[in-house]
């Protein structure tokens, strides 16, 4: 008799086992921090050398003048972000806006190329690192309103939700899996609406909303 | 976490939509304070087919041809009817009544429940939501819509020639899918302009004012005969409409068919089948003495 | 009547009966598997068509929306439901002349299930999407809908289907066990040991083998019951003029019934051929199915006539509208011919000399079956061309071959199954066949002792 | 959105398609394509470009001569939609399906994208530079009077350009062309009011009563006329809610939205409107009386079918609510004695005493240069005949296409052949094009710059069409830069200043901008001020009503007798989104089911119920349709709204070049007509052709959006509903 | 002491149940009739029981707790799964219906009860077994055969009652 009730109880272990695990939706099988495929660019842009920190000590070490970023503001650049679904490339004027002034690196291949771009007065092709299926509604604007200007975050932490963390790269690349289950795992979470107030939202759990 | 909140809410996901909802709903369904809805006057619809076309261009409505067309395969949203006096005279001297005919947008649709999958869904904004990429094909929603105002994609349109041959593709509207094969699709209300007049106006910290989003084919409209906005601010053309003809929305029966001599002629399509639709017609008005 | 089986049989000989079943059928068994090969063929032609191009080669449209799909899918799974009620009702009803022929209805009962299943694919618009019906923890964090009746439709034919596989399999392992110990080695042997699973009848084995096969009998009755009035309940469920009847339920299941024992005899009479099987399915079993199905048929008709009466007096104007578009409209003659072999036609089985004459029989069954198909046929077109919204009714729907085609393949794929199964299984319950023998002599000696004592 | 074309260039390219490109391939594919597509980037873009926002550019729609102000929504330098311009004064923010579907009309594949000159059967292309002296070198030594110009309604600065164009070569032969045109109520309405088209006020009356005409769907400006039509039906005007009242032989739109239509025999408008006059009895001027005093009830009813009692109830109706107004259209004019018919309607209207309370006068422009030349149905008759005789040499032809729209009997095409060199512009390469030794393809209507003063205006103002898109083709040229090249062929002294048709047009319109109320406004302000409104003001001084319609020498044929061997009478009817057929192309319309009959790309014949069954013909029956000069076959449509004597075909059909959607489908209607002439104007008299019927044979299903077999008019009580107007108090409604 | 196999084939039950009837009876040392005697049979014989002795039958308990868990385990499961993140109103339905979840829970129900009654009677019966030596195909054909385990020694008493009841045939093993 013994025996059956050994194995009753094993039984009851497994199903509730299966149970539980599939009732509680299971975390996204992609790994949170594989890095998507490495994109050629026209121009081989050095995120790190525009958003990168800065490091004064650097600065004194010759040696090693690279790893001095500017730390500019991915807003200064991806000037759509905040008022728009897409953050969009800066035109090219913008880069040349500064670069004209910049005599130092201005012989460099890869400024060299810029200017050759903007002497033909041909935009730039980049490639799209973050492509989102047609089917999806992904709002930029939301998204940098909601973390950077109500709830006060800084916006390398804001972008770097979903684009990780571009200030240590040189050609962007995707490092989320943005993925429907990887986007509701934060959707879900429960956001301060500002910086001072203890309420909390989630995001919209409407399918319609960033499906199109 | 499922679980967990299963428990937690259990009240609020035993909650019965609209009929438990007493007048403005205030269920956390409608957070967003909105429920899209319009009011189409048969009076001013002169039949002429500008809404219609206005659909096709904002929507990315496939043009199927004749041989298509003929197997009823067409896929129109917004389809204009034409009836005729029943009364069999020898001519139609009152002329013919259009009707304008899209997707109600139930509040109790009955294509939301039987979809295997879940692609169709009520929104928080009272739309009847169809999710392209999450359909499968069954085309459930569509046997059991009372209506029949759902398109099914019968063959791959964007890759059948003469559709958009290039550069027609161009003029395709980037801001919604262009639907491929086995997908059911239908009116939106178009979604992707409420959207960006709600995101605008959440940008803005403010609420949604009425004239902030028109349908294409309300915009289209020569007559003005279609209204759209939210129902629950009593501002708007829409729900002052609804609220003169005294139509409720979670009502089966309106004033109009309980006591006769009422001087209305707002109605709603199937009202008796308790659908809940959210479009309100006006009866077309028509002088007998002359 | 006479005998249902000879007593007097020797059980060694119900061995080797059945078991040459399994080595040298008639030919005609050839030609069947080449015909149905033919029939598979086609429909695999049609649906890759359809497959590639869209499902508007269906010569489906607005609002047709669905057509012979969903029909025949209901005609399938109705055609199962015969199994479980001569191996399961029959046998707690311990009706033992059920012995000799359950073990090939249950076998049709698991093949037009998974043919229904095929159905369903070949039904969707984005058949590579299919998985999103499925019930499984995805990254995606989505379920499927639960309310909707197609969901139920498909859970509930799972457990049907890998619960009447396990009836079937357990029901025939000590025949397993017999074609082990008695096929000349070779693969065949080898799958049987495997499937035998070393059962040596011992008593410990029977006496838990008894109690299972019980349990899982009492399972099968209600689970067969909800599978088919879960595929009504999408009609019923719906909203749609036609559909939304309150008999359905039990208006389908005894539809399934019917169409179930009508294909019994079908596949009774040609077993009973082609696998020289006349010593066990004999006439007068032949007969008892017979009536059983009439029975079945009578209730039916009523059941039918009930669903007309209800509507016919209910004051909804437009499902009247649609019974009376079935009754004069496009679909009329489909529909007087339903009326005609489901009602009028079983009524030959009441004429004694006919119960028993094969070709009449086999005749009837298919008439039956005919009728049964068309029944689903006009549960389903007329509502869609004749429905809720005039505008949108449709006088000029009609099935592309393409639908046909598919239709008309099922039927092939549905046949190799079968008849690939009654090759290497024994079609036939041996041991079951062998208690039959053993109780009825051992009842007649009681009768004989009995009798002498009178004197 | 204050930009000046120039600068406007960058963000007008096309730049990444946003989701176009993928959206093309579907649903279904879930998997991110990282580095597939490129990101939508600038050079210099104008702060309002911002990726995936749309921004709307004001323009002006050419798809019909309405002339519409609408808005472009341009998206990543697409433009994806027009909607009505809400600053306009016609269409107030709303536009029709035909105004819509200009868009498709832009991006049609069919367009002519080369310049294409003819070798033998086959065109081949050469370049602009070419093609230009190619036109001058045809031109030397050819007189002035040998060389023509064909066109649609033109108005504008191309219209100067033209002229001017003309006077360089000293021609006078400027043939404005237009196949479906009131010109006949033009004519009639000059006589009657002193103006063509004076300004009406459907919203301020409370009676329409309109002899076919169907400002509903096709006729004048149908967008300003729906809108008038939807305050004319409202019940809590002054007025209150409105009576229409249509008269004709075949339904319209307009019929459809009718209080009471009326069917009447073919031709007999005149004889009922003065039924009208006579039955208003007392209180009228004398000599309407004495032009009247004939037409009895009794009599018209004979003469038009109409019964006496309905005639003595309409004049009842329009003495006891007044002010009304009374419409003559098409159906009313397309007669040998159109004239008197316009005539008899108009007196109607001055009987009524409707003149000046909802028949005014429009402003009369200035800068007359400028101001609308509407084409007409005669022009097309000099045209031939001189070409006939031979006496042309080199023809232009620009927005009309008479191969296609000209009668059999004219025998156009032929005698088209005897101008040695015919120089074509042209969207499409439709039949007249074929017909052409030098095709030159032209910018679509959202690629080009103009401007246009539409024929009926409710504010004297000039339209301006500029770019919403740069050009699809680099080798479309617009209509404007193509003259401008031209003169300075001719003129090169004269034009040097001006580099481009936009710099003249900046030019002119700047000059004068003290005239267009920006006096003392800094040059590029105001220009830039114009473009974004796409519309500038015109002075005009309140203009008045000379004239009178007089009954004098107003003398009505009997209604026609029955023809035996052609005992039908043919009503080509011109649909809205179709008109004369120039709008073939564009699927859309193929698409939108016509509204009364629904059926979809192809044409039909409407035949009363009675007639068919007289006939033995139901639905779908394959029938030819001859006439005198020549037959057509096409399906048959029972149709209850048309006069049982006569049928009717939709004009615009049956092309035999113009593109994939126009070619081969439906026939056209154009041919078989008989060339029968207004007796005053010239004009082709559309409506005089006799045919008889037959069926051909075989049947087919009508594709139509509405159910087969009608049988979806069921269960219409429970879906569209209608009330009896004493039923409903629209006075409160919002 | 080493025991030792025997199988005997009887051609027909009445015999087979006298010779059990007699090994029941007599005292045989090493020998005890409830264990060591295992009853071969090509058909079901429910007397079978009568004459050795009640044996339990456990299957019906795996039934049971098959059924409740399916059953459980249907509603947690989908009820859980309908109250995840995206629950979206559907036809005005409460978003945890319970008709349709009932139905579902049902069908689980039955399917548990199947699979873990099937799964019980492999455990119950011993299956998948390996075959004993001493086997003999008659078995499944139509003969009853008689497996005992009895002690060296006193395998010739059983062998005399074997024969004195004419079996057909003794097979002999010598045990482990």
């Amino acid at each position: 008799m013994h025996r059956f009730l050994r194995l009753s109880i094993l039984l009851a272990g497994m199903f509730s086992a299966i149970g539980s695990y599939a009732a509680d939706a299971p975390p996204p099988l992609t790994t949170p921090d594989e890095l998507g495929p490495p994109i050629e660019q026209p121009i081989e842009f050095p995120h790190m050398r525009h958003a990168g920190l800065h490091n004064p000590a650097d600065d004194a070490d010759p040696s090693k003048p690279a790893t001095g970023g500017m730390e500019i503001n991915c807003m200064y650049c991806h000037t759509y972000a905040r008022r728009s679904m897409v953050a969009g490339i800066p035109p090219l004027r913008k880069c040349i806006g500064c670069h004209q002034s910049i005599e130092s690196v201005r012989e460099s291949p890869r400024i060299k190329k810029l200017f050759e771009y903007w002497d033909a007065k041909k935009a730039i092709p980049w490639k799209k690192v973050h492509d989102l299926p047609d089917f999806v509604r992904f709002n930029h604007e939301r998204h940098v309103q909601r973390f950077v200007f109500q709830q006060g975050r800084p916006v390398q932490e804001a972008c770097g939700y979903c684009h990780g963390d571009i200030k240590t790269m040189t050609v962007a690349r995707r490092q989320k899996p943005i993925t429907m289950g990887w986007c509701a795992e934060c959707h879900q979470k429960d956001h301060p609406v500002d910086a001072t107030s203890t309420k909390t939202t989630h995001g919209p759990n409407d399918c319609f909303t960033c499906h199109k | 976490m499922s679980v967990s909140n299963l428990l937690e809410n259990w009240s609020k996901f035993r909650h019965n939509h609209p009929v438990e909802d007493k007048g403005h709903p205030d269920w956390q369904a409608y957070p967003s304070e909105i429920k899209w809805a319009m009011a189409i006057d048969l009076d001013a619809c002169t039949g002429c087919n500008a809404c219609s076309v206005a659909c096709y261009a904002e929507n990315n409505l496939p043009v199927v041809g004749k041989e298509k067309y003929s197997h009823g395969q067409a896929m129109h949203w917004m389809r204009i009817e034409r009836y005729w006096d029943e009364d069999n005279r020898e001519f139609p001297d009152q002329g013919a009544q259009f009707l304008p005919m899209l997707c109600q947008q139930c509040e109790a649709a009955p294509c939301e429940t039987v979809c295997p999958v879940g692609a169709t869904n009520h929104t928080e904004d009272g739309l009847n939501s169809q999710i392209y990429n999450r359909c499968i094909g069954s085309r459930y929603c569509s046997a059991n819509c009372p209506y029949k105002v759902r398109y099914f994609n019968w063959y791959d349109y964007p890759s059948t020639e003469n559709v958009w041959p290039a550069p027609m593709e161009q003029q395709l509207n980037p801001d919604l899918t262009v639907r491929g094969k086995g997908v059911m699709e239908k009116c939106t209300f178009c979604k992707q302009r409420t959207y960006t007049a709600r995101n605008n106006a959440k940008t803005e910290g403010r609420k949604i004012h009425d004239g902030d989003v028109q349908t294409a084919c309300q915009q289209a409209c020569p007559t003005n005969a279609i209204s759209f906005g939210n129902l629950f601010d009593p501002e708007s053309r829409v729900a002052k409409q609804w609220e003169q003809q005294q139509v409720e929305l979670i009502k089966a029966e309106q004033e109009k068919d309980v006591k006769p001599g009422n001087n209305l002629r707002g109605y709603r399509i199937f009202e008796e089948l308790r659908p809940y639709p959210s479009v309100m017609y006006l009866e077309r008005v028509r002088e007998n003495g002359v | 009547m006479g005998k249902d089986i000879r007593e007097d049989i020797a059980w060694a000989q119900i061995n080797t009966d059945v078991l040459k079943s399994l080595e040298n059928p008639r030919k005609l068994f050839w030609v069947i598997i080449f015909v149905a090969l033919m029939m598979f063929g086609v429909g695999v032609g049609c649906e890759v068509y359809q497959y590639q191009t869209g499902m508007g080669v269906a010569g489906l449209n607005n609002p047709n929306v669905w057509g012979l799909y969903i029909a025949t899918f209901i005609f399938w799974i109705g055609m199962s439901h015969s199994g479980t009620l001569l191996s399961a009702i029959l046998h707690l009803m311990h009706a033992d002349w059920r012995k000799p022929i359950y073990r090939f209805a249950e076998a049709m009962t698991t093949f037009s299930l998974m043919t229904a299943g095929l159905f369903v694919m070949v039904h969707l618009g984005r058949l590579w999407q299919f998985y999103y019906a499925v019930p499984y923890p995805n990254e995606r964090w989505t379920w499927p809908n639960f309310q909707s009746p197609l969901l139920w439709d498909a859970m509930a034919i799972f457990t049907y289907l890998s619960s009447s596989v396990i009836f079937l399999y357990v029901g025939s392992i000590p025949d397993f066990a017999i074609c082990r110990d008695n096929v000349h080695p070779g693969w065949r042997k080898k799958l049987y040991t495997l499937l035998a699973l070393g059962w040596e009848g011992t008593d410990r084995q029977w006496r838990n083998f008894r109690v299972t096969y019980l349990t899982v009998a009492c399972f099968l009755i209600p689970l067969a019951v909800s599978v088919h009035s879960i595929v009504a309940s999408d009609f019923a469920m719906s909203q749609q003029p036609g559909w939304h009847v309150t008999s359905f339920p039990p208006y389908f299941v005894a539809g399934a019934l019917y169409s179930g024992c009508a294909a019994i005899i079908t596949l009774f009479i040609i077993l009973r051929y082609v696998f020289k099987f006349e010593e066990y399915m004999t006439m007068p079993i032949l007969k008892k199915t017979v009536r059983l199905t009439f029975a079945i048929a009578m209730v039916w008709t009523y059941l039918n006539w009930v669903e007309f009466a209800t509507v016919w007096y209910s004051h909804d104007e437009v499902a009247k509208g649609v019974l009376i578009d079935k009754a004069t409209g496009r679909f009329a003659p489909f529909w007087w011919a339903m009326n005609f072999c489901g009602s009028v036609v079983p009524f030959t089985m009441m004429i004694k000399r006919l119960q028993t004459n094969i070709p009449v029989m086999f005749a009837v069954s298919l008439l039956l079956n005919l009728g049964m198909w068309l029944e689903r046929f006009m549960i389903v077109s007329p509502t869609f061309s004749h429905g809720y919204y005039p505008w949108t009714m449709d006088a000029n729907y009609w099935p592309s071959m393409v639908q046909w085609g598919i239709v008309f393949g099922s039927f092939g794929w549905f046949t190799l199954l079968f008849m690939t199964f009654c090759k290497i299984v024994p079609s036939v319950s041996m041991y079951e066949v062998k208690e039959m023998v053993y109780h009825r002599s051992l009842a007649t000696k009681k009768a004989e002792l009995g009798l002498e004592g009178g004197h | 959105m204050i930009e000046n074309g120039f600068n406007r260039r960058d963000f007008l390219k096309v730049l990444g398609w946003g989701g176009t490109a993928v959206a093309l391939s579907g649903c279904g594919n879930t998997s991110i394509e990282n580095g597939k597509e490129t990101v939508v980037s600038y050079v210099e873009p104008e702060d309002y470009a911002i990726p995936s926002i749309g921004v709307y550019f004001n323009s002006t729609c050419a798809q019909c001569d309405a002339g519409c102000n609408i808005e472009g929504r341009v998206r990543e330098g697409r433009v994806l939609k027009l909607e009505g311009n809400p600053g306009s004064f016609i269409n107030r923010g709303k536009m029709c399906g035909l105004g819509q579907a200009g868009v498709q009309a832009h991006y049609n594949p069919d367009r002519v994208r080369e310049p294409l000159l003819r070798n033998g059967s086959q065109g081949e292309t050469l370049t602009w530079d070419k093609a230009l002296s190619l036109i001058n070198d045809k031109l030397n030594g050819v007189k002035g009077e040998e060389i023509a110009f064909l066109t649609g309604g033109v108005s504008g600065h191309v219209k100067v350009l033209l002229n001017n164009y003309l006077d360089a070569l000293g021609s006078k032969n400027h043939y404005a062309y237009e196949a479906v045109s009131p010109s006949v109520v033009r004519a009639a309405n000059k006589k009657a009011y002193g103006v063509e088209m004076p300004r009406l006020r459907l919203d301020k009356a409370k009676v329409i009563v309109s002899f076919g005409a169907d400002f509903l769907g096709a006729w004048v400006s149908p967008v300003h006329f729906s809108q008038q039509y939807a305050q004319f039906r409202k019940g809590n005007r002054p007025e209150g809610r409105g009576v229409l009242v249509q008269i004709e032989s075949k339904m319209t739109l307009t019929g459809a939205n009718a209080d009471r239509w009326i069917p009447i025999r073919p031709g007999t408008e005149g004889i009922l409107a003065l039924g009208i006059v006579n039955a208003l009895g007392a209180g009228i001027p004398a000599d309407a009386v004495a032009a009247a005093k004939d037409y009895t009830a009794d009599r018209v009813s004979k003469d038009t079918g109409v019964p006496a009692e309905q005639i003595i109830r309409l004049a009842e109706l329009l003495k006891e609510r007044s002010p009304s107004l009374v419409l003559a259209g098409a159906a009313a004019e397309g007669y040998a004695h159109g004239s008197q018919n316009a005539a008899a309607i108009a007196l109607l209207n001055q009987v009524l005493g409707n003149v000046g309370k909802t028949v005014e006068a429009p402003a009369n422009a200035q800068f007359a240069q400028i101001t609308p030349t509407t084409g007409n149905r005669a022009a097309l008759r000099s045209l031939n005949d001189s070409m006939a005789q031979g006496k042309l040499k080199v023809l232009f032809s620009y927005g009309a296409n008479p191969v296609y729209t000209a009668p059999d009997a004219l025998k156009l095409q032929d005698n088209l052949k005897k101008v040695p060199f015919k120089v074509v512009f042209a969207h499409y390469l439709d039949e007249t094009a074929l017909e052409a030794d030098l095709v030159l393809p032209l910018d679509s209507a959202l690629e080009d710059w103009g401007t246009s003063i539409p024929e009926y205006q409710v504010e004297p103002h000039l339209s301006i069409q500029q770019p919403l898109m740069e050009r699809l083709y680099p080798n479309t040229r617009g209509v404007g830069d193509i003259l401008l090249a031209l003169l300075k062929q001719r003129r090169a002294d004269e034009y040097k200043a001006y580099e481009d048709f936009y710099s003249y047009l900046r030019g002119a319109v700047v000059q004068n901008k003290a005239a267009l109320g920006g006096a003392g406004a800094d040059d590029d302000a105001f220009w830039n001020e114009t473009l974004s409104n796409a519309l500038v003001k015109l002075p005009g001084a309140a203009g008045s009503l000379s004239g009178k319609a007089s009954a004098v020498g107003l003398t009505l044929p009997a209604p026609a007798a029955e023809v035996v061997a052609y005992p039908l009478r043919l009503i080509p009817s011109v649909s809205a989104s179709m008109r004369d057929g120039r709008h073939a192309n564009l699927s859309w319309l193929q698409e939108s089911p016509d509204p009364l009959t629904t059926v979809v790309w192809d044409s039909w014949v409407e035949i009363h119920p009675k007639t068919a069954a007289k006939l033995g013909i139901v639905e779908g029956d394959i029938v030819e349709v001859a006439s005198q000069n020549g037959s057509v076959t096409s399906q048959a449509y029972l149709f209850p709204g048309i006069h049982p004597d006569a049928i009717s075909m939709p004009l615009g059909y049956g092309h035999e070049a113009m593109g994939r959607y126009a070619k081969g489908t439906g026939v056209n209607v154009f041919k078989i007509l008989d060339p029968v002439f207004d007796k005053e104007t010239g004009e082709l008299a559309i409506n005089e052709t006799n045919v008889r019927i037959s069926k051909v044979g075989n049947r087919v299903v009508v594709v139509k959006e509405e159910g087969p077999n009608g049988g979806s008019q069921l269960g219409r009580k429970k879906i569209a509903v209608k009330v009896s107007s004493d039923k409903v108090d629209l006075s409160k409604e919002v | 002491m080493s025991k030792r196999h025997m199988l005997a084939l009887y051609n027909n039950f009445d015999e087979a149940e006298a010779v059990v009837r007699e090994l029941r009876s007599t005292e045989i040392k090493g020998f005890k009739a409830a264990d060591d005697l295992i009853v071969k049979s090509p058909i079901e014989h429910p007397e079978v029981e009568k004459f050795l002795g009640h044996k339990p039958v456990n299957v019906q308990w795996f039934t049971l707790l098959g059924a409740t868990l399916g059953g459980l385990l249907a509603f947690t499961l989908i009820s859980g799964s309908q109250a995840n993140f995206y629950a979206q109103m559907k036809g005005g339905k409460p978003i945890v219906p319970i008709p349709p979840d009932l139905v579902l829970t049902y069908e689980m129900f039955i399917l548990g009860g199947v699979y873990i009654t099937v799964l019980g009677f492999l455990i119950c019966a011993g299956l998948p077994a390996k075959r004993s030596a001493l086997y003999s195909a008659k078995v499944s054909e139509d003969q009853i055969g008689l497996l005992v385990t009895v002690d060296d020694s006193s395998a010739a008493t059983l062998r005399n009652i074997f024969t004195k009841h004419q079996a057909l045939e003794i097979q002999e093993e010598a045990g482990k």
